[in-house]
């Protein structure tokens, strides 16, 4: 066991983010993929800072956990004043914007 | 300093926990209802709780499941709650292509990073023994009051700009003065005398009544027998999940009007099948 | 006229007087009315200030700048302020000035409202007439003080800003003033001249890059030594310039925004674009390739000759073909610039002596095709010959300086084209005989399409439609009385001009020596 | 043992005030009447960033005397580059803020409560009530106050924090346009996406390199780059992933997708402003990461940034060349805007730092002052009810003699963007690709002329538009109008023309001042 397991798995975490980002349509499962990717940093940070024997990568992570936090408030709001106009959460639905 | 020593046991830890997190993880991709999305990642979230007690990250560990899986997640699930509509997903691509494209790049991200952590000659690992030698709570707070007291502070803005966002976005103002229960009875009924509709006056009709459906996705039944589209709640009827009720002449035709008991009535689960 | 006014040369007083009567002239709305006299007042005083520029020129020091003026401009781009004229630079300011006040008078009715603009109401639409005039004389304005600045410019940096600011009134001119097809011509015209101005722009960084650790004001021209580069810099750097010139004194095959433009614009806009304008391509050769890039310029030559060579040929071809008298008109010039390049990339004192008179030569000699172009079309209602003939007997006078202008431009002894003519041909049979000869083929086919266009309009029986056309008008007479006086003169007397012009050529030659060889 | 880390109050005055006009720009919105509120919000916005302007040039006096230095714990750098971009920044700002602010007929750019449903008679009732969401100010205070600390932030963390604060407010102010709702709200959630999105990548590039150098301080990691064998990758991923970030924030192909739909659904005012700041904000703290961090990397990384310098400019000039709508016109025009800034960025040349501040400069004075016209520029149905921007480019047909002034200024902008000479645009080009001449990137130079040749035919086409054409009459009876406002609008477009006149003919003062802006502190 070394820790480059621990990086291996954040990074094959960061890459499902990412994939749910790209192809899912409903902008909630796309924002728990950008949950996930920043969760998949902060395990990389973690073990980063118990390799360095060094803790300020646990704190970088714990400010990234008080930023998602914000940003979920935010990001949820927009979500949720988006249904109550249109009844969907789909990118894809009445996508009035041109591509 | 000394090198570190990983247990066996955080190694087993490792093994069970890794490729059930992935497995949750995957459900991002696979999963058609975004309920079992959102549980999966709760429960990815546990795991690298886990994860982060294993490496000597508790205070993370404990804020891990107080912060993502006690409120971030849980705020997904209100919001999949109060949003519910379209829970489930069509899987069909609008952009042909676009999802092998994500795919491939996404799988080249995977075995990118991989391959920068697994083939970095990284340093030997140093553990956090003397690190968190008062504890690890007080190491991070020295840190986060020293070192990143600046960040710190800045994230005070970031809070009250969520707090401010939500708000703007959600807070009505009431326009006119407050309608109260009294007043809109007396409303009501000055409507009903001078000659109004009688069915303002008296409460709506719930679903599913009259017996033979008592769900409540079965519209209710007026007196002429038809049925009353808003007996059934919003939300459901955004979803299209309401049922479509026999008419009232095919059920007369059947020998069982409305309000009277089935030829076979039936019971408990049954009632399924003889809708279908 | 002193050395400097104010602490200003006189150039910067030339530059600034029509540059601030226009932005007065448009900006005020009581003197739109009075556009039109305001406008041609200004320009004659600008002539006369030219006149005086030319009376202080030192002629026994002409290849030398003379009023220079050098303050710091931005000096973070090692530019600077720096203006001063040599003879090249002199006469074509001459030039400039002399045919901004005929393109004015020549003007003076022919900015009327655009139709579909509602004409019911008569003070608005006075209102708009007012305003229409008062924005092109204000264009004009501003072209002519751009015009002034570009020869005066002794700064690369300077020139190019210059040179591309350019652009923009003359777009206008066309665009809004051109005829039925103004925008397709404008934005042609724009485009290529932007094109090229761009390529030339990335020269000028280049420049400026070379030129960063070779002393604090690289840009100026009067350093007599060229910068040292190296020769694939220096070759790249060249062809930025002269693409963007080629462009601009339209050469084969980057001429084709031309005939669009001069069909489109109105006479006086078409006037002082090929008459003026395009010369600032031939004068950027002359003034900045070679001085700059003596070497790439002697490699490039025998390639520019041969272009030269097929412009002069194929303009006179296609302007056979023409059967729009503007468009006919433009495709002579094409041939005519072809050889004036032919002139300057030759190498021979001579043959770039005879460029430098040509350019002035055929801004006379165009001008006057295009202004007695422009009232023939005015009058009969289309541009297109075959609708015309006979009209010697009907308008003598048109038919008359229209010959005069045509056989100046073919070179007829005795008019304004026959000098520089001679001269380019010498200059190029004494280097290479069989440039020359293929160049004699242009003089032959400029006499082909001059007359048959002559005998196309003016001569055989008269057309029925135009049978009462009015000949010249008091204001018409003017403005060609003044274009043909200025081309015998320079036709019989051009000892003034050679004067002022030779030494500059022996001076450029310098840069240059040997030519092809 | 615990110390408490030593904070220089004084050098932080400009964050200081903006912060604290905001935080008190949400109690005013709890105990202010209504009625008064939005004018003591704009006072005091205004007077915020006006302050915050007068603390940068007092802060940059004393650099100038004393130099650079670090603050509060190495988390930020009080530094030529940091303290030229915040500048720019706020003088962005200022304008930006009048055309924010600016009300036609009564009504500002903004939904009047953005809780309301888009067509809901509630929004209706809000509308005649002359509801107003004032928390727009307070939110652009908040912006700015990220886009401040961007440029001076020196470690990863910060930068971070500093993205997040400026971006949060900018994904709400996208949702808040008071027509096109669906259109305005659509926007902000592709914004907050493919911006949190970013930043995810951003984080990861950020533990990357933690992971390589045991820090995330900017200096600590310079320090690290050439000295550690073995984790080249990680440090040249982890570079690469906050540059991606970054990328993604100033618009940079293949990073731009949210560009065109942000800018066309956001309010225009609010389009103006982000467009303009964030590149500021974005691009300086691209400048001193590149320029501090990999220096050392430049092989590793050239092909990586020369690709998406290309790409940025030839896709930015192409799409935009195909557009319709006049916001999406301008949002292709600044991917190609990003595209010719990389090339300072690429240039590593000491003037590049200087170069990239004027060019945005340059950028953002047109940019403000064009989406402060465009923001004018309605339509009218029949009835001559004015009723949304007019954002069809054939809407905009003959508007030049119906507006002379407005469509004179709005030429000059797009000459400015077009780079012609004698405009601000130009000089900005000039410092840029004299630059990248200077740092070897010739080959960029050539396509990214080229690249301005094809970009002026459609600033050309809509100055042709405007002049040349006769307006279009509709079937329908509607047409093109220009409404007046307060006047703060014309304000914002008057500084910013003269502003592009003035650096177009008379650059070298501000050039002078951006030449002693040429190296990060360490």
């Amino acid at each position: 066991m070394s820790l480059v397991n621990y990086l291996v798995l954040a990074g094959i975490l960061f890459a499902i983010g990412s994939a749910a980002v790209l192809v899912r349509r409903n902008s909630i499962v796309a924002f728990m993929g950008v949950e996930l990717m920043l969760n998949a940093a902060n395990l990389t940070l973690v073990t980063f800072a118990r390799m360095h024997g060094d803790l300020s990568g646990q704190v970088i992570a714990f400010f990234v956990m008080v930023v998602a936090a914000a940003e979920v408030v935010i990001g949820l709001a927009i979500i949720v004043s988006i249904f109550r106009t249109r009844g969907s959460a789909s990118l894809d639905d009445a996508s009035l914007l041109k591509s | 300093m000394t090198g570190l020593t990983i247990s066996a046991g955080e190694g087993v830890l490792f093994w069970i926990l890794a490729p059930l997190m992935v497995l949750g993880a995957l459900s991002l991709l696979f999963a058609r209802r975004t309920v079992h999305i959102a549980v999966s990642i709760a429960g990815v979230m546990v795991g690298l709780a886990v994860m982060y007690i294993a490496n000597e990250a508790t205070f993370l560990g404990v804020a891990q499941v107080v912060v993502y899986t006690g409120a971030v997640m849980m705020l997904f699930v209100f919001v999949i709650m109060l949003v519910g509509v379209d829970s489930t997903e069509s899987l069909t691509e609008t952009l042909r292509g676009q999802r092998w494209l994500a795919a491939l790049s996404a799988l080249g991200l995977a075995i990118l990073l991989g391959a920068v952590v697994t083939r970095a000659v990284l340093p030997e690992p140093v553990g956090l023994a003397a690190a968190n030698a008062d504890s690890n709570p007080v190491a991070v707070a020295r840190l986060v009051f020293s070192d990143f007291v600046f960040a710190f502070e800045l994230t005070g803005a970031l809070l009250i700009t969520a707090a401010v966002g939500a708000l703007s976005l959600t807070h009505r103002v009431r326009l006119g003065i407050k309608v109260d229960q009294r007043t809109l009875a007396e409303a009501k009924l000055k409507r009903y005398g001078a000659g109004g509709d009688a069915t303002l006056v008296v409460n709506r009709p719930g679903p599913g009544v009259y017996a033979r459906h008592n769900s409540a996705d079965m519209p209710a039944v007026d007196a002429a027998g038809n049925p009353v589209e808003e007996s059934i709640t919003t939300v459901l009827r955004v979803r299209g999940q309401e049922r479509e009720l026999p008419s009232a002449e095919e059920l007369a035709d059947a020998g069982h009007p409305y309000g009277s008991p089935a030829v076979e009535a039936p019971t408990g689960t049954q009632a399924k099948e003889i809708d279908a | 006229m002193p050395q400097d006014i104010l602490g200003q040369s006189p150039l910067t007083v030339l530059v600034l007087v029509p540059a601030l009567v226009a932005a007065v002239v448009w900006l005020v709305p009581p003197l739109r009315r009075l556009a039109r006299p305001i406008g041609l007042a200004t320009s004659l005083v600008v002539l006369a200030g030219a006149v005086a520029l030319a009376a202080g020129f030192d002629l026994g020091a002409a290849s030398e700048t003379q009023y220079l003026q050098t303050n710091g401009w931005i000096p973070a781009f090692g530019a600077s302020y720096a203006v001063g004229v040599n003879g090249l630079g002199l006469t074509m300011i001459l030039l400039a000035t002399l045919l901004v006040p005929l393109v004015i008078v020549a003007g003076w009715k022919e900015v009327t409202l655009p139709a579909g603009v509602a004409d019911d109401d008569e003070s608005a639409a006075a209102k708009a007439l007012a305003y229409r005039q008062a924005g092109w004389v204000a264009l004009v304005l501003v072209l002519e003080a751009l015009m002034i600045a570009v020869f005066a410019a002794r700064d690369v940096f300077l020139f190019y800003v210059l040179f591309e600011a350019m652009l923009i009134p003359v777009y206008f001119l066309i665009g809004v003033y051109g005829g039925p097809n103004r925008r397709y011509a404008a934005i042609k015209f724009l485009l290529y001249s932007l094109a090229g101005g761009l390529l030339m722009l990335a020269a000028v960084v280049g420049y400026f890059f070379v030129g960063t650790d070779q002393g604090p004001q690289a840009f100026l021209l009067d350093g007599a030594q060229p910068l040292a580069m190296p020769y694939g810099t220096e070759l790249a750097l060249f062809l930025g310039f002269f693409v963007a010139f080629a462009v601009k004194a339209p050469m084969w095959p980057v001429h084709t925004w031309l005939p669009d433009a001069a069909q489109q614009a109105p006479p006086g806009t078409s006037t002082l674009l090929v008459g003026v304008l395009d010369k600032v391509g031939t004068f950027g050769m002359i003034a900045l390739c070679l001085p700059l890039f003596p070497e790439a310029s002697r490699a490039a030559a025998p390639v520019i000759i041969v272009l030269a060579l097929v412009s002069i040929i194929y303009g006179g071809l296609l302007a056979i073909g023409q059967n729009d008298l503007m468009r006919m008109i433009a495709f002579t010039s094409v041939s005519h610039f072809g050889f004036i390049v032919l002139g300057i990339f030759v190498g021979t004192s001579t043959a770039m002596t005879g460029a430098m008179i040509y350019m002035v030569a055929h801004g006379v000699s165009t001008a006057a095709m295009f202004l007695v172009g422009g009232f023939l079309t005015q009058r009969g209602g289309t541009q297109d010959m075959s609708a015309y003939g006979g009209m010697q007997r009907v308008t003598p006078l048109i038919a008359g300086t229209f010959l005069v202008s045509g056989l100046a431009s073919l070179a007829l002894p005795g008019l304004s084209g026959f000098v520089p003519e001679y001269l380019v041909l010498l200059g190029t049979f004494q280097h290479a005989p069989w440039m020359a000869i293929v160049a004699v083929f242009g003089v032959v086919l400029a006499a082909l399409y001059i007359l048959l266009a002559y005998q196309r309009v003016f001569t055989g029986p008269p057309s029925t439609t135009h049978a009462g056309m009015p000949d010249l008008g008091g204001r018409e007479k003017v403005v060609m009385g003044v274009l043909v006086a200025a081309m015998l003169f320079l036709g019989f007397y051009p000892a003034p001009v050679l004067d002022a012009l030779t030494p500059v050529a022996d001076a450029v030659s310098t840069f240059f020596v040997g030519g092809v060889a | 043992m615990f110390v408490a880390p030593h904070i220089e109050w004084a050098a932080l005055t400009p964050v200081l005030i903006l912060l604290g006009a905001a935080v008190i720009g949400v109690l005013v919105e709890a105990f202010v009447p209504r009625a008064s509120r939005r004018l003591v919000q704009l006072a005091l916005s205004a007077l915020a960033v006006a302050g915050a302007l007068v603390a940068v040039t007092w802060r940059w006096t004393v650099v100038q005397s004393s130099g650079p230095r670090e603050l509060v714990a190495g988390a930020l750098r009080e530094d030529g580059p940091a303290l030229l971009a915040q500048a720019v920044l706020l003088v962005l700002s200022l304008l930006a803020l009048l055309v924010i602010a600016d009300r036609s007929r009564g009504e500002d750019g903004f939904a009047p409560t953005a809780a309301a449903v888009p067509g809901s008679e509630y929004e209706d009732q809000a509308r005649r009530a002359g509801l107003a969401q004032t928390e727009v100010f307070p939110l652009t205070m908040f912006a700015v106050t990220g886009m401040l600390v961007f440029p001076a932030a020196a470690d990863l963390l910060t930068m971070f924090i500093a993205l997040e604060v400026l971006s949060l407010p900018l994904y709400l102010l996208a949702g808040l346009a008071r027509y096109r709702r669906l259109l305005s709200q659509e926007a902000s959630l592709k914004y907050f996406l493919l911006g949190a999105f970013s930043s995810a990548f951003f984080l990861m590039g950020l533990a990357l390199l933690y992971g390589y150098a045991g820090s995330v301080r900017l200096d600590e990691l310079a320090v690290a780059v050439p000295a550690m064998a073995g984790m080249d990758g990680l440090l040249l991923a982890g570079s690469a992933l906050v540059i991606v970030g970054l990328l993604f924030k100033v618009g940079a192909v293949p990073f731009h997708a949210w560009t065109p739909d942000v800018y066309q659904g956001a309010p225009t005012s609010v389009t103006g402003f982000m467009a303009a700041c964030t590149k500021v904000a974005a691009f300086a703290a691209l400048l001193r990461f590149v320029y501090v961090v990999t220096p050392g990397l430049t092989w590793d990384l050239a092909p990586f940034l020369w690709t998406v310098a290309i790409l940025t400019m030839v896709v930015g000039t192409v799409l935009a060349i195909v557009q319709t709508d006049m916001k999406r016109t301008l949002a292709y025009s600044s991917v190609a805007h990003a595209g010719f800034l990389l090339l300072g960025v690429i240039a590593l040349d000491e003037r590049g730092i200087g170069g990239v501040i004027f060019y945005l400069l340059a950028y953002g004075l047109a940019t403000v002052g064009s989406f402060g016209l465009v923001s004018l520029v309605r339509t009218k149905d029949a009835d001559g009810n004015v009723t949304s921007e007019a954002g069809h480019l054939s809407e905009w047909a003959g508007l030049g003699r119906r507006s002379p002034v407005l469509a004179v200024s709005f030429a000059l902008f797009l000459l400015s963007f077009a780079g012609i000479p004698l405009t601000a645009g130009f000089t900005g080009k000039f410092a840029v690709f004299s630059a990248a001449v200077a740092g070897g990137a010739w080959p960029l130079v050539v396509v990214a002329v080229l690249a301005s040749a094809a970009a002026a035919f459609f600033y050309v086409r809509i100055i042709v538009l405007m002049f040349f054409t006769e307006p279009p009459v509709a079937e329908d009876g509607s047409s093109t109008t220009v409404v007046r406002t307060e006047g703060l609008t014309a304000v914002a477009v008057v500084v910013c023309a003269v502003g592009t006149v003035l650096l177009g003919v008379v650059p070298s003062a501000i050039l002078a001042i951006t030449a002693q802006a040429s190296k990060f502190l360490l």
